[in-house]
């Protein structure tokens, strides 16, 4: 059929999870119905979009980890550490990279592995194979509310029984789960497998249930320009919007300079609302989140808390309404949950100590953020021009046609024609803007700054500058300065 | 010279910067390599260094599958009549912080040459594999 | 004889010396020629005053800890795993507390305890004891520039046997080594002493030998206004700078309240060379340090990494030249050299992310700075008035009559009428500004603004907020705000 | 009612923000508080209790030096005829991060009835010390 962004009718909806639930047995515990009703029975309290509509009315800002084991008693043991040692708002589900990809015999084997292995042998939590029941046990074990986090091009299924299983929050996107989480994945299909989810989460919507959608905002998590990411947060907020959901979290990965930063968090939030607005999406509820810095981490555990803590800062002078929050084990593995509790309680700490301070506001912010939104807004008109009115259909014009970049994405799908870099404050920048439609005023501007760090460096602008910027952080600084 | 190589990263793992940058490093020291990127099966590893005569095999895995994703490959390299292939295996291979010795014997155990923890930078990927090809010293 | 900021005669200084010197057996070891022509030999890099002098010149912000053990190998140890693992540019030797009396039979016994239980019976190194030898095995032993960090009020013959044993900076002051460090010692007396001081490292710098001096910026650490220790250190930067000395490194003690901070190091550094201007020193070369967080810390790691960070991150938006460090043992005891490097470490990480970076300026900040400023001139006028002139008569009747007042000292000669407290944002004010002379408008601003904080928690300003905020960062937040 | 203490941070010590919320919190708990402030030697702890017949001493050390510190100071007021008073000590009594269990030893074998470690709130030692002065239970 004909991707359109268009809310899917009922009964093609219906139609649709009659084939998605025979793709691995456990689909069958879903009853729609009783999952309603169950969902019904969750107190506010460990609802999401409670919890942070509360904390957008309070200007708080939450704290919520990354955190997922293959075996469910190991990852209720690992969660609950997390809620009383870790300190955490909002907890994760974080889901193993075999059921990302559909693959739930390997995700099977792993689980087998891990338990005769007594080593975790999967990066996540397999909710598919653990089934309604499983991810119930899960849910209902803790005090907080918790989310799914994945990068599944296609979750279908696993929106359906992880839903059904009492998360009350969803991450991803058809393109953020699709651009940086896989190879060979269509947008056409990848679009279309996420109305089904947003579908999903409109129906329970429609009946009472409120369930939080958050696009993945980081993409590629590596120097990736903001007004790329928040065009992408933008189209999936009006993707899913369209569907019927109502509760959205528009996310953005630090990019390490402070104003940048702070400004693109709040052009996202301006925009996201503006153009939900101009496209007639009413009630809609708005919040953000910073993930903290995104790309290579230092190995050495007091750096890795470093670059934490800044994150932190930034999130609060954002006022971002939470903050996805690194371990110091970043660099080295999957952290164990002692790792995991104390990046969280250094985030908070540092969260607290600004809760109740701004950024001193002033021109440079201000210029910051016209630059970014202006740019977003080039991205996304262009976008909507090929697409010729559907966002949906535009989305994959755009991406054939460069319009839409991520930098270092594994997908085919992506013209992979940028090329970002530090200019010598640090804010990322196009040292090549491939072939976004940025005016020439914008393109000037990017220019000017990759040119000013190649004066101050004495050296011609070059990809050894990307480089040295891939590396920076976890070298323990954020501009790739040479020797 | 001995200087091809097959270069991707294992299974189902997507993590593509270290990638980029490893094939650009490899080149740029002197040598052909053929990066056939992320999401690489153990087949396409070994048809690629069939086709292109390789004399190494640079398996990245970064996302934590690697143990489960890199068991029978020395194996299969061998049916396919890739006899002494160098094969080395680098990044985050295993899921969490483990002691690197325990790690590096249980991958040398399963038929690598070579094995590199994380965060290891290509000076010392790129030294390790002239070495083992025999260039000249410089 | 009677206290006058005037620069001493030689002869003057002379006697005095021989005096001070029979103090200890060691002093006998100081022959001042000698000492000049070893520390003419001590290269560029190892010196304070260039390390500070470079950093000034490229906008960098140097990092420092505080260490000091008893014994002199150990202490050597220490010093060069801050400097190998701890990345550290400038280091320490921290004296201890019986040196900091002159009791220097009991850091002998302290000495000897330490050897027989192997355990460090004194919380520093007895540099007095040791001696010039001792010093010197320590300081030529490393290569980064090392300073003398006390709290010693009469600090007469540690200064001479440090100087002459290789270190290149002296911490302290007539005023700031006496309020926060003593209980009976007369600010005469102390202001004497450290004339001494000043003028032998005036003598040093007469003699073409160019050593740092840094009055002891952060007090009780507790929640001190900037105004209190900026005055203080402004007062005792032109005293030292009467004694010939030319290198002064400011220095100011984290509040919290980030436009604060900011504001605090920008006004102290523009003050302190406007008033050196005034009073007609030339030449004078003028750093600043920023200290992180000086009072009660988190006994959580991870959480006191949080406040290390946040200072860090202070110090270098604030472009201060240097930050001295705190460790995540800070609420325990003496750190290891483990837990001191790992404090450096974050805190270089944060430094080099922000190297590049500047906070964005307002009108917040230039109004904050304008209040610390104004209220600085009136503790300042003040105290000059108070002496008719002489800034030291000035400095001993402005104590006695709480035109500077210190909050939570320990000394009898402090009024301790002041009351800070935190306002909405953080900022420190003064719940009860006792008797410092400042003016209407000031006095209502800091009103204006605990009233604020008083409105928003719902309560009546009182006594416990103070208490509140005295345990606000080791609890876990800035501002102690009620249940 | 027992409720008479005199309190003191001991040695060459300065520290003297716990020292106030100490005076603060006690007193406002219902003790008569004698409160010697910081830099207190032992004869001054047991003048000071002599003349107020207090029930307890109260000694803080937070600067490393507490061990050396309080060596003997039992043994002193013994002579000086104090034969049963409460004798506390708390705050960080010790160089550097040692194992809470060890110094509490150390201490209790020098004579001391209760140790605390660094950071225990007031309301901690007002209850522990209303207990060992057998207030009546609220
Ligand atoms: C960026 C990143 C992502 C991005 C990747 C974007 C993309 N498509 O490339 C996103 C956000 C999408 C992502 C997703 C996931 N990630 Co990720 N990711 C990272 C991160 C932060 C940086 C990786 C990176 O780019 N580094 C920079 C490059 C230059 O370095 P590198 O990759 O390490 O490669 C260098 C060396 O390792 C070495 N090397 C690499 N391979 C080889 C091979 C040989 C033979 C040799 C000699 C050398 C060598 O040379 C390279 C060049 O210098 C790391 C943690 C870290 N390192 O800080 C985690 C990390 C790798 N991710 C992890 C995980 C678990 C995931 C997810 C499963 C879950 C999640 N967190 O969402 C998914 C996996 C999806 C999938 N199917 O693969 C884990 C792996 C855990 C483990 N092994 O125990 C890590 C370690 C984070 C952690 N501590 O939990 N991730
Ligand atoms: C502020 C501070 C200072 C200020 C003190 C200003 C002043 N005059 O008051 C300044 C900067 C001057 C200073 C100086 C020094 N300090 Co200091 N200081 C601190 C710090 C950061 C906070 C202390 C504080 O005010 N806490 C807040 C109050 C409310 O808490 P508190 O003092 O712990 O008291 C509470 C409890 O402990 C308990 N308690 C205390 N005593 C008792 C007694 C009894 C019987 C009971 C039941 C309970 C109890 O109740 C109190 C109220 O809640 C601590 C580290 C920390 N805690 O974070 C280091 C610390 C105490 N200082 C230390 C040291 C070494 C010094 C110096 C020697 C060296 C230096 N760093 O410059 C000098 C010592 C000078 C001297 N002669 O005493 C060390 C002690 C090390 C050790 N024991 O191993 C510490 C632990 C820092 C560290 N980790 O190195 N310090």
């Amino acid at each position: 059929m004909q991707l359109t962004n268009k809310k899917w009718d009922l009964d093609f909806f219906m139609n649709q999870r009659q084939e998605v639930l025979k793709a691995w047995p456990t689909g069958a515990e879903v009853d729609l119905d009783e999952a309603l009703a169950y969902q019904a029975e969750i107190p506010k309290e460990k609802r999401f979009v409670s919890k942070l509509n509360e904390a957008l009315r309070d200007g708080k800002t939450l704290i919520q980890p990354r955190a997922g084991v293959p075996l469910i008693n190991e990852h209720i043991v690992l969660l609950s550490h997390l809620e009383q040692e870790g300190e955490a708002d909002l907890l994760p589900t974080t889901i193993d990279s075999y059921t990302r990809l559909n693959r739930y015999q390997d995700a099977q084997r792993g689980i087998e592995e891990s338990k005769t292995s007594g080593k975790a042998m999967l990066n996540g939590f397999p909710a598919v194979n653990h089934g309604v029941k499983g991810c119930r046990m899960v849910t209902s074990a803790l005090k907080k509310p918790v989310q799914v986090r994945h990068g599944t091009p296609d979750a279908r299924l696993l929106a359906e029984i992880t839903l059904a299983g009492g998360f009350t929050s969803f991450e991803g996107g058809g393109i953020s789960y699709n651009i940086p989480y896989a190879k060979n994945a269509p947008l056409q299909d990848t679009l279309f497998f996420w109305q089904y989810c947003d579908r999903l989460v409109g129906y329970y919507e429609d009946k009472g249930i409120s369930i939080n959608r958050e696009p993945f905002g980081p993409l590629t998590g590596t120097l990736v320009p903001p007004c790329v990411s928040n065009a992408v947060a933008i189209i999936e907020a009006l993707l899913a919007a369209e569907q019927g959901v109502k509760n959205i979290t528009v996310g953005y990965g630090q990019c390490g300079n402070l104003i940048q930063d702070v400004a693109a968090i709040r052009a996202l939030k301006q925009q996201t609302m503006e153009y939900l607005d101009r496209f007639g999406y009413k009630d809609m509820e708005v919040s953000t989140v910073l993930h903290q810095w995104m790309g290579g981490f230092p190995a050495d555990e007091a750096k890795a808390f470093a670059v934490i803590c800044w994150g932190s800062a930034v999130a609060a002078l954002a006022n971002a309404t939470k903050v996805i929050v690194k371990t110091p084990h970043e660099a080295l593995g999957v952290p164990t949950k002692e790792a995991n509790a104390a990046g969280l309680r250094a985030t908070k700490q540092v969260i607290m100590m600004l809760a109740d301070q701004a950024i001193a506001d002033g021109e440079r912010l201000e210029h910051e953020m016209a630059v970014i939104r202006e740019e977003t807004d080039c991205i996304l008109e262009r976008t909507l021009e090929l697409g010729e009115g559907d966002l949906a259909m535009g989305v994959v014009a755009a991406f054939e046609a460069g319009v839409i970049d991520v930098p270092f994405a594994p997908s085919r799908y992506n013209a992979g024609k940028i090329m970002p870099a530090r200019d010598n404050e640090g804010a990322v920048r196009f040292l090549n803007a491939g072939r976004l439609p940025l005016n020439q005023k914008l393109l000037d501007f990017h220019k000017k700054k990759i040119q000013e760090r190649a004066d101050a460096e004495h050296r011609g602008v070059s990809f050894q500058m990307v480089i040295d910027d891939v590396y920076a952080i976890s070298k323990g600084r954020l501009v790739g300065r040479p020797h | 010279m001995r200087n091809k190589i097959v270069l991707g990263v294992i299974g189902a793992d997507v993590h593509a910067v270290g990638n980029q940058i490893l094939n650009y490093a490899f080149t740029d020291a002197g040598f052909h390599v053929v990066n056939l990127g992320v999401m690489v099966s153990q087949e396409e590893f070994i048809e690629a260094a069939i086709e292109s005569d390789a004399d190494a095999i640079l398996v990245s895995s970064l996302y934590g599958h690697g143990e489960l994703d890199c068991q029978g490959l020395r194996e299969k390299c061998d049916e396919a009549g890739l006899k002494d292939i160098l094969l080395y295996v680098g990044g985050n291979i295993v899921v969490g912080k483990q002691p690197f010795e325990e790690v590096e014997k249980r991958f040398k155990a399963m038929g690598f040459d070579r094995v590199f923890g994380p965060g290891t930078p290509p000076e010392v990927d790129i030294a390790a594999l002239k070495e083992d090809l025999n260039w000249p010293k410089e």
